[in-house]
C-alpha cells in the first residue's frame, strides 16, 4: 500500500516539477523579455502561454544525439541520475500545514543532503560527453554545488536549531512571525547558496554560455536536455518553496486551501526573484565564486546559527 | 606539474564574435597558451577586388567590418579619391563624418553588448542593441539597407539626407547620452562585472604601440592616439571634441572607452549638423564623374579611425577598370595579435573577456 | 611636421637613405633594395617611425613589392616604404624584431604571396589552411573556382 | 555629460567601498525595474508589422518589361502637350532627350516604333511636335543626343538620322495625299513667314481645326530654310515634300506676296481673326568697321541666298575671308567652297575647343578644307581701290569675362590676311520698318519688335509674333518650339481665354548633366552608335550633294533598339543592369526582332544577390525597383531564381513565398496572348 503510494507521489512530484518548469520556463522568458525591453513569448495563446506546450513535443521529437566517441549508457542515463535526486527532495516539502509526503522527522537532511547526489549526475553527463568544454563545465559544477552546500547546510541549521526538529513539519508548526528578521541573513545566505546549487545567473559557471557553451550538458540535445532543463527549474521551485516552508512559516500563515496558495504565490515571488537576478547581474568567474563561498556566505552563515542558538538557548 | 588540457574554443562558438577558432592549453583554468586561429572568414575581398570595377567593390567593402560598414566603405572610398584626385563635395563630406559618427555608436554597442554577453550580461546586450537599432532605423531611412550600407561612393555618398532625417537624427543623439549612462551605471559600476573585467588582460602602452594596436584598444591603455585629431581627414578639424583615454589598459578600460567614445560622437554629430545646414541639399556627389572610373597607374593609402581603429585601405592602378591590388590594413587584425599576449595566465573565463574586449570583427580580421 | 622636414630630417640623419625619399601622392616615399631593407627598417625605427601600420605586397610580375607604413606619432608623418624582391628568390628580412606588430601582417604575406621572411620566429599561413597549395594573391594563382568578371564595360 | 580625462574608475576602499558594490547590485535592479515599466520596445508581430524605409533595398522587381508592357508614346493635341510633357517631369519620368528638345520631340517614342518597325507611325508621332521630321532629320543639332542618358553608356542614340529614316520610309508607303485636317473653328489666323516657326504655328492651328491662311514674300515656301541652309544639308525637294504635306492638310500657302509692300498688314489684320508674324531676321549684321564700304563686303545672309538659289555668289576663283565662329559661318565658308572659292579663311574671337558652331559642322568644315584661325578679332578691312584686299585681324586674348558676359579683350598683335571677299557672319537683324508701318505695332529702337517672349503676344491684341523676330539668332527646332507656343497664345486668345493664366501649363526646362567622355575603346561594337557616312570629303565639295548618306533600315533599326526608353519603367533589356551587377547575378537577354520585341531572358539569382542596389540605382529606365519585401521563404532552392514573369509581380506585402509572378517567359506570355486573341 505504501509503496502505491509513494509511487503516486513519484508521479505528483515529476508531474510537478515538469508542469512547474513548463510554466517557469514560459514565465523566465517573460520575465526576461520584459526586461530586456522585449516581449516574450507572444504568438501562441495570450501572452504566448502556449508555447511551451508547443516546445515540449518539440524536445520530444527532436533527434536524441550521442555525439561521437560519448560513453554511450553514461551519457543516455546520466541525466536521469541529476532529475531524480531533485525530484526526491519535493518528497519533503511542507505543503500543508502539518503534512509532507514523507514527513520524515530527518527532513531537513534529506531536502540537504539528496539534491546532492546530482552533482555526481552533472560530472558523469561532462566526462561521458567527449568535451573539453563539457568537463570544464562538469568540474566547476562539481566544486560549486559542493562548496555552496556549507553555507546553504549552515543557514538552514539556524532555523533547525531554533525549532529544535530536523522535521520540516515541526519546523513550520513552531515557526514564529520574528523569526523572520531574526533569520533574515539566514534567508538571504540560503537563497543565495541555493542559486549558486542550481547553476543559475550569476552563478550558472558550469554552463556559462559565453566560455563552455552549455558546459557540461552541451552535447545533449531533444528530451535530455529538457530532463536538464526540468532539473534546473525543479530545483529552483523545490528550493523556493522549501526556503518559504523554512524561514517564512509558509503553510503556518493560514490553515486550508488558503494556506497553500498563500505558501505556493510566496515561492513564485521568491522564484521570480531569482530570474530577475540572472537576467540583471553579469556572471561571477570561478575563483571570485569560491572566495565568495568561503570568505562571505560561510562566516555569514555562521554568525547567523550563533545568534539563532543564543536565542534558542535564551529562550 | 599538473597535465595540460588543450582546448578548441570556436570556430563556431558564442563568444569568438564571428568564426574565430582560439586554442586554448589550460593549467587548470588557467591559460598558459591561447592562439587564434583565423582565416574562417577568408573570403579573399582583396582577390575578388581585382576582378572588380571601382565601384563593385564598395558592396566588397560592406563585407569587411559588417559592424561597421560605414567605415570601410568610407576607406576604400577616400583611397579610390586619392588614387582618381577627385573633390569630394562638402555636404557629402558632412554627410559622411555623420554616418561615420552614427556608425561608431551602433558598432561599440555592438561592442560593449557583446563583451556585457561575454560576461553573463545579457541584458546590457539588448539595451545596448536597442541603441543600435536606432541607429540601424536611421541608416535604413538613409539608404535602405540596415547591415551593409554601400552608402559612401568613389566621389560622395549615394543619397542625400530624406527628408526629417535630421530631425530623427537629432532625436536620437539627444537621447542616447541618457542611454549611455544607464549601461554605464548597470553594467561599468557594477561589482561582478568590475571584478571581472578591472586588471585582466593588462597591455601597456609601449606594448600597444609597438604591436600596432589603434583604435580604443590603444586608447584604453593610453595610447593617445586617434587619426580624427592627429591626422586630421575629411571635416574632423571644425568639429570640438575630447578623446577618451584609459589608465591601466585592462579590459574594463577598453570598454568603457568605447562608451565614452560614443558621448563624444553624439558632440560631433550634432555639430556636423549644425554645420551640414548651411550647405544646398542635393551636391552630394561630385560632378562628371564617369560610370567607369579608370584612375591612372599609381598607388594610394589612406585611412579612417574606425570604430576598431586605424583602418586603410591601399590601392594600386595599372590604369584599367579595376583595381590591380586592394589591401585592406584592418585593425581588429592587428588588435587580435595583441590575444596570446593579454590573456595569458588569466583564466579561461577572463579570455572570453578578453576577447570581447578586444572587440574584433571577423570579417575585417579574415577579409 | 611636413614630408619636407621629413626628408631634412632623414638626410641629416642617415645620408645614404636621402636619395631613396620621394614624395608621392602626398606620401613620403622609401624605396630600398631588399638587402638594405632590414637597416632602413633600423634607421626609421631610431628616428621615431614607432607604428608599424600594415605590410603588404603587390604581384609586379617579375618582380614582388613589399609594402610597408610606418607611421611616427609624434612627428605625425607617415612614410611608405618600398622593396622590390625578385620572383624568383622571393625573400626578405623580417621586422618583426624592430615591431612585434609585424609578426601577423609577414605572415599574412607570405600566406598569399609566398614572401619567406627570414628571422620571422614562426612563419605559417595564417588566413588560408595549412595545406592549402599555392599563394593566391599572386597573379599568376589559378583556381577553377574563381568567375571572371566578363570583360565587358 | 562631459566626457572624464580618464575612463578609469574604482570603487573606494573600506566601508564606503562596500556601501558602493552593494549599491551597484542595487542599481542595476533599478534599472531593471525601470526597463519593464518603460514597456517593450519590439511588435506584436500579426497586428503590428515592420515598416521599412522607402529606400529599402529589398528584392527587386520590374514595373514592366519589353514584350509584356506598352511603351509610353508622347502624342495630343498641340494644347495639352505642355501639361504632358510637366506631369512626367514632375514625376521624374521626363526623358532627357525629350526635356531637353526645346520642342519636347518624342525621340524616345521614335526609337521604339521604328525598332518596332512602325517607321510610319514614328514619322507621325515625331511630326506632330517637330512638324518637319525630314528636314530637321538632316538639319538639327540634335539637343536631346547631348542629354542622351546613353552618354553615361557609350555614345547618344543618332536621334536625328532616325528622323530622317523615318520621312524616308514614310515616303515609301505613304498616300498619295494625306488627308486635310477637319475645320472645327470658324476663325481663320494669317501667318506671315513660312519659315519653320510660322510652319509650326500653322500646323497646330490646322490640327486644332481653325483656317490658316500663310503669307512669304519669296516665291517659294521655307523661309530661311530655303534661303539660309544649303542645299547640301537640306535637299530642296524635301523640304518641298515637307511643305507640301501640310499644304494638304488644309494651309493656305500665299507666296510672293510681300507684306507691307503688297499688302499692307492692317488690311491682313482686318481680314483675319488674328495674325502671326513668323517673319525671322533677313539682314547680315555687319561691323562698322573700316573698310566695310569697300567692294567685297557682303552679308552672311545675302552670300547664302546667292549661293543657294543660283549656285554661283559671285566669288569663283576667290579668296573669302569669313568673320564669324558661328553655324552660319561655317555654311557661309562651306557654301564658299561650293560655289568656287579658291581659298576659305574662316576666323573668329573664340578659341578652338569653344567656337560657338557645333564641332561637328567645323569638323566637316575642315575637312573640306576651310581654314579656320581662332582667337582673332576683326580690325578693318584693307581696301585699294575701293575693293577688297584683305583683312586685318587683331589677336583675342579672351572672350568672357569672369561672370561670363561677352566682353572680348584684345591684344596687340595684328596679321593682316589677303582676301578678295570678306563675309561677316556675325549676327542678323530684323527687317521690320515696311511690314509694321500704319500699324499700331511698336519697334524698339534698335529696331526689335516689341513682344512677349513667354505668350508671343504683340503690342496689338490679336497679332502675335514667333520665331527668330523674337528669340533672335536661334536654332529652326527652337523656332518650331515657339511656333507651337504661339499656336497655344493664338487657341487661348480666339477661344476667349486668357493668354496667360495659371491654367496655361509652361514647358519645363530641366537642367541635365553634362556626361563626361566614355572610354569607347574596350565597349563592343555593337552596343556603340552606328556610324554616319559621309560622302568623301574632296567629292562633295563640288557641288551640292547631300553629304549625309543616313541609315539603311537595318542601320535604323539596330540604332532604334540601342534607346534605354529612360523614364518609361519599362525594362528593355540595356543588360546594363547585369553589367553593373557586382556580383554576376543578373542575366539578361533581349530578342530584337522587329514586331516582337521583347526581353526574352531576365533572371535574377537571389542567391547570388548582394542587396547592394546598383542595379536598381542605374537603371535608365526606373523599370528596375526595390520591393519593400522583407521575408523571403521559397519551397525550392531553384525559385531563388526569379524570371521574367516573377521579375514583374505586383511587389506589394511584405512575402515573396514561392511563386507569385506570371509565367516565366514575358515573350510566351503575349504570343499566348494573341493567339488566345
Amino acid at each position: 500500500m505504501s509503496l502505491l503510494l509513494g509511487f503516486a507521489y513519484g508521479l505528483a512530484a515529476v508531474g510537478l516539477i515538469a508542469g512547474g518548469a513548463v510554466i517557469g520556463v514560459w514565465w523566465e522568458r517573460k520575465v526576461a523579455g520584459r526586461i530586456q525591453l522585449r516581449l516574450g513569448p507572444q504568438q501562441l495563446g495570450p501572452a504566448g502561454v502556449f508555447q511551451m506546450l508547443a516546445d515540449v513535443p518539440k524536445l520530444l521529437f527532436k533527434e536524441d544525439i550521442v555525439p561521437y566517441g560519448a560513453d554511450r549508457p553514461t551519457f543516455r542515463y546520466a541525466p536521469m541520475l541529476v532529475f531524480a535526486p531533485i525530484a526526491a527532495s519535493v518528497a519533503v516539502v511542507p505543503f500543508w500545514a502539518g503534512w509532507a509526503p514523507l514527513d520524515s522527522v530527518v527532513g531537513v537532511a534529506f531536502f540537504l543532503a539528496v539534491p546532492s547526489v546530482a552533482v555526481l549526475g552533472m560530472l558523469l553527463s561532462a566526462w561521458a560527453s567527449h568535451n573539453t568544454l563539457s568537463t570544464i563545465g562538469g568540474m566547476r559544477a562539481a566544486a560549486q554545488m559542493v562548496s555552496y552546500e556549507v553555507p546553504r547546510t549552515l543557514a538552514v541549521l539556524s532555523v533547525v536549531v531554533l525549532a529544535g526538529s530536523l522535521q520540516p513539519t515541526e519546523i513550520t508548526g513552531a515557526w514564529r512571525w520574528w523569526w523572520v528578521p531574526l533569520t533574515a541573513v539566514g534567508f538571504l545566505v540560503y537563497l543565495i547558496a541555493s542559486v549558486a546549487e542550481m547553476n543559475r545567473g550569476p552563478f550558472d559557471l558550469p554552463e556559462a554560455e559565453s566560455e563552455l557553451v552549455a558546459g557540461y550538458f552541451a552535447d545533449y540535445s531533444g528530451f535530455r536536455w529538457a530532463i536538464f532543463m526540468m532539473a534546473e527549474y525543479g530545483s529552483m521551485i523545490a528550493a523556493a518553496l522549501f526556503g518559504t516552508a523554512l524561514f517564512l512559516g509558509g503553510p503556518a500563515w493560514f490553515a486550508g486551501v488558503g494556506g497553500l496558495i498563500a505558501y505556493v504565490g510566496v515561492a513564485c515571488v521568491i522564484i521570480t526573484a531569482i530570474m530577475w537576478a540572472k537576467w540583471t547581474f553579469p556572471r561571477m568567474r570561478q575563483d571570485h565564486l569560491m572566495t565568495f563561498c568561503w570568505t562571505v556566505l560561510t562566516p555569514l552563515a555562521l554568525v547567523q546559527l550563533l545568534v539563532a542558538g543564543a536565542v534558542a538557548v535564551w529562550l | 606539474m599538473s597535465e595540460r588540457l588543450v582546448v578548441n574554443i570556436g570556430p563556431s562558438h558564442p563568444s569568438t564574435h564571428g568564426v574565430c577558432r582560439i586554442v586554448v592549453e589550460l593549467d587548470g583554468e588557467i591559460v598558459t597558451h591561447a592562439e587564434p586561429i583565423i582565416g574562417h572568414l577568408h573570403r579573399g575581398i582583396e582577390k575578388m577586388a581585382e576582378n572588380r570595377t571601382y565601384l563593385q567593390i564598395v558592396p566588397l567593402t560592406d563585407r569587411l567590418d559588417y559592424v561597421g560598414s560605414m567605415y570601410a566603405n568610407w576607406a576604400y572610398c577616400r583611397a579610390v579619391e586619392r588614387l582618381a584626385g577627385i573633390r569630394v563635395p562638402e555636404r557629402a563630406e558632412y554627410i559622411r563624418v555623420i554616418v561615420c559618427e552614427l556608425q561608431r555608436i551602433a558598432s561599440h554597442m555592438m561592442g560593449i553588448g557583446s563583451a556585457a554577453a561575454d560576461t553573463g550580461a545579457f541584458t546590457v546586450f539588448m539595451y545596448a542593441f536597442e541603441q543600435r537599432e536606432l541607429v540601424v532605423d536611421l541608416f535604413e531611412a538613409l539608404c535602405g539597407s540596415r547591415l551593409t550600407y554601400n552608402y559612401v561612393r568613389p566621389g560622395g555618398v549615394s543619397a542625400d539626407l530624406p527628408d526629417g532625417w535630421v530631425d530623427r537624427c537629432r532625436t536620437f543623439i539627444k537621447g542616447h547620452p541618457d542611454a549611455m549612462r544607464e549601461i554605464d551605471r548597470m553594467l561599468f559600476g557594477n561589482v561582478i562585472f568590475r571584478a571581472r573585467t578591472k586588471g585582466i588582460g593588462v597591455l601597456d602602452a609601449a606594448d600597444a604601440v609597438a604591436w600596432g594596436a589603434s583604435g580604443p584598444v590603444a586608447r584604453g591603455s593610453g595610447v593617445d592616439y586617434d587619426l580624427r585629431r592627429d591626422d586630421p581627414y575629411s571635416m574632423y578639424p571644425r568639429f570640438d571634441f575630447t578623446v577618451p583615454l584609459g589608465e591601466r589598459g585592462d579590459s574594463y578600460d577598453r570598454a568603457r572607452v568605447r562608451l565614452w567614445e560614443c558621448v563624444e560622437s553624439c558632440r560631433i554629430v550634432e555639430q556636423a549638423l549644425d554645420q551640414l545646414a548651411e550647405y544646398e541639399p542635393g551636391v552630394i556627389m561630385t560632378e562628371g564623374l564617369p560610370r567607369l572610373l579608370a584612375p591612372g597607374r599609381g598607388d594610394a593609402y589612406d585611412h579612417i579611425e574606425s570604430a576598431r581603429g586605424c583602418l586603410g585601405v591601399y590601392l594600386v592602378s595599372d590604369g584599367g577598370v579595376c583595381p590591380y591590388r586592394m589591401k585592406v590594413r584592418s585593425p581588429a587584425f592587428s588588435n587580435l595579435a595583441l590575444l596570446p599576449l593579454l590573456a595569458t595566465g588569466h583564466t579561461l573565463s577572463d579570455l572570453i573577456v578578453v576577447l570581447g574586449s578586444l572587440d574584433p570583427v571577423f570579417g575585417e580580421v579574415d577579409r | 611636421m611636413s614630408l619636407v622636414e621629413l626628408r631634412e630630417h632623414l638626410c641629416a640623419t642617415f645620408p645614404d637613405l636621402c636619395p631613396l625619399f620621394s614624395i608621392e601622392f602626398g606620401d613620403g616615399v622609401l624605396q630600398v633594395g631588399p638587402e638594405r631593407l632590414h637597416e632602413a627598417m633600423e634607421g626609421l625605427k631610431t628616428l621615431g617611425f614607432d607604428m608599424l601600420g600594415m605590410v603588404t605586397a603587390v604581384d609586379f610580375g617579375e618582380e614582388f613589392e613589399l609594402v610597408y607604413r610606418l607611421r611616427a606619432r609624434e612627428m605625425g608623418v607617415a612614410i611608405i616604404v618600398r622593396a622590390r624582391l625578385p620572383r624568383h628568390t622571393p625573400r626578405a628580412a623580417s621586422v618583426t624584431d624592430l615591431w612585434p606588430a609585424a609578426d601577423w601582417h609577414e605572415r599574412e604575406v607570405y600566406d598569399l604571396f609566398g614572401i619567406v621572411f627570414e628571422g620571422h620566429p614562426d612563419l605559417r599561413r595564417i588566413l588560408l589552411p595549412d595545406d592549402w597549395v599555392g599563394h593566391p594573391l599572386r597573379k599568376d594563382y589559378e583556381d577553377p573556382s574563381i568567375i571572371r568578371r566578363p570583360d565587358y564595360r | 555629460m562631459r566626457t572624464p580625462q580618464s575612463v578609469t574608475d574604482d570603487f573606494r576602499d573600506g566601508v564606503a567601498g562596500f556601501l558602493e558594490r552593494t549599491r551597484s547590485l542595487i542599481t542595476g535592479v533599478m534599472v531593471t525595474v525601470r526597463a519593464v515599466r518603460r514597456g517593450p520596445v519590439t511588435v506584436r508581430y500579426p497586428a503590428e508589422k515592420l515598416t521599412v524605409s522607402d529606400r529599402w533595398r529589398g528584392p527587386l522587381r520590374l514595373r514592366g518589361a519589353l514584350g509584356a508592357d506598352t511603351m509610353p508614346v508622347l502624342t495630343g493635341l498641340p494644347t495639352t502637350h505642355n501639361e504632358t510633357i510637366d506631369g512626367l517631369y514632375h514625376a521624374e519620368r521626363l526623358p532627357g532627350c525629350v526635356g531637353n528638345c526645346p520642342a519636347n520631340v518624342d525621340a524616345r517614342g521614335q526609337a521604339y516604333l521604328i525598332a518596332d518597325d512602325r517607321v510610319a507611325e514614328a514619322y507621325e508621332l515625331v511630326r506632330e511636335r517637330n512638324i518637319m521630321p525630314g528636314v530637321l532629320g538632316r538639319i538639327c543639332h540634335h539637343p536631346c543626343e547631348s542629354a542622351c542618358r546613353r552618354n553615361h553608356y557609350d555614345e547618344p542614340i543618332a536621334t536625328r538620322p532616325l528622323h530622317r529614316f523615318a520621312f524616308e520610309e514614310f515616303q515609301r508607303v505613304r498616300p498619295e495625299k494625306l488627308t486635310p485636317c477637319e475645320r472645327t473653328r470658324q476663325q481663320t489666323v494669317a501667318v506671315i513667314g513660312s519659315g519653320p516657326s510660322g510652319m509650326a504655328a500653322a500646323y497646330d492651328l490646322l490640327r486644332l481645326g481653325y483656317g490658316v491662311v500663310m503669307y512669304e514674300s519669296d516665291e517659294h515656301p521655307g523661309g530661311a530654310l530655303r534661303t539660309g541652309v544649303p542645299a547640301y544639308r537640306l535637299p530642296r525637294e524635301v523640304l518641298g515634300r515637307e511643305i507640301e504635306d501640310i499644304v494638304e492638310m488644309g494651309l493656305d500657302l500665299k507666296c510672293g506676296v510681300e507684306i507691307g509692300k503688297d499688302l499692307p498688314l492692317g488690311k491682313v489684320v482686318q481680314d483675319h481673326d488674328a495674325v502671326l508674324l513668323a517673319v525671322g531676321l533677313q539682314q547680315s549684321r555687319i561691323l562698322p568697321l573700316p573698310g566695310t564700304d569697300s567692294r567685297g563686303v557682303r552679308g552672311a545672309l545675302e552670300f547664302l541666298r546667292a549661293g543657294n538659289r543660283t549656285g554661283d555668289a559671285g566669288v569663283r576663283g576667290k579668296r573669302v575671308f569669313v568673320v564669324g565662329g558661328g553655324n552660319v559661318a561655317v555654311d557661309v565658308a562651306r557654301v564658299a567652297l561650293r560655289v568656287g572659292a579658291s581659298e576659305v579663311r574662316l576666323a573668329c574671337l573664340e578659341g578652338e575647343d569653344e567656337m560657338p558652331c557645333h564641332p561637328w559642322e567645323i569638323a566637316e568644315a575642315l575637312d573640306e578644307g576651310v581654314i579656320a584661325t581662332c582667337s582673332l578679332g576683326p580690325d578693318s578691312v584693307v581696301s585699294r581701290d575701293g575693293a577688297v584686299v584683305g583683312m586685318r585681324m587683331r589677336a583675342c586674348l579672351s572672350v568672357f569675362d569672369e561672370t561670363g558676359r561677352f566682353a572680348p579683350k584684345m591684344g596687340d598683335e595684328f596679321t593682316e590676311f589677303p582676301c578678295d571677299v570678306v563675309v561677316f557672319a556675325i549676327g542678323q537683324a530684323a527687317k521690320l520698318d515696311t511690314l509694321v508701318a500704319g500699324t499700331g505695332l511698336l519697334v524698339s529702337g534698335r529696331g526689335q519688335l516689341q513682344a512677349s517672349g513667354t505668350d508671343y503676344t504683340t503690342s496689338v491684341p490679336g497679332v502675335f509674333a514667333c520665331g527668330e523676330v523674337i528669340t533672335g539668332p536661334g536654332s529652326a527646332i527652337a523656332s518650331i518650339a515657339t511656333g507651337h507656343e504661339a499656336a497655344i497664345s493664338i487657341d487661348r486668345y480666339l477661344s476667349g481665354l486668357a493668354v496667360d493664366d495659371d491654367a496655361r501649363v509652361r514647358r519645363p526646362v530641366p537642367r541635365y548633366p553634362h556626361y563626361p567622355p566614355v572610354a569607347l575603346e574596350d565597349v563592343e561594337p555593337d552596343r556603340r552608335r552606328r556610324p554616319q557616312r559621309l560622302e568623301p570629303p574632296d567629292e562633295r565639295v563640288a557641288d551640292f550633294r547631300p553629304v549625309e548618306h543616313g541609315f539603311t533600315r537595318d542601320e535604323a533599326l539596330l540604332e532604334a533598339g540601342r534607346c534605354l526608353q529612360c523614364g518609361s519603367e519599362v525594362c528593355v533589356g540595356c543588360t546594363f543592369c547585369a553589367r553593373t551587377c557586382p556580383d554576376l547575378a543578373l542575366t539578361v537577354v533581349r530578342d530584337d526582332t522587329p514586331g516582337s520585341r521583347c526581353v526574352a531572358t531576365y533572371e535574377m539569382d537571389l542567391t547570388k544577390c548582394c542587396f547592394c542596389g546598383l542595379c536598381a540605382e542605374q537603371c535608365p529606365t526606373n523599370a528596375l525597383v526595390h520591393t519593400g519585401q522583407y521575408e523571403l521563404s521559397f519551397y525550392h532552392r531553384e525559385y531563388t531564381t526569379f524570371h521574367v514573369g516573377e521579375m514583374l509581380r505586383s511587389g506589394e506585402g511584405t512575402r515573396a513565398t514561392g511563386r507569385d509572378g506570371g509565367p516565366a517567359d514575358a515573350c510566351a506570355e503575349r504570343v499566348v496572348g494573341e493567339e488566345a486573341r
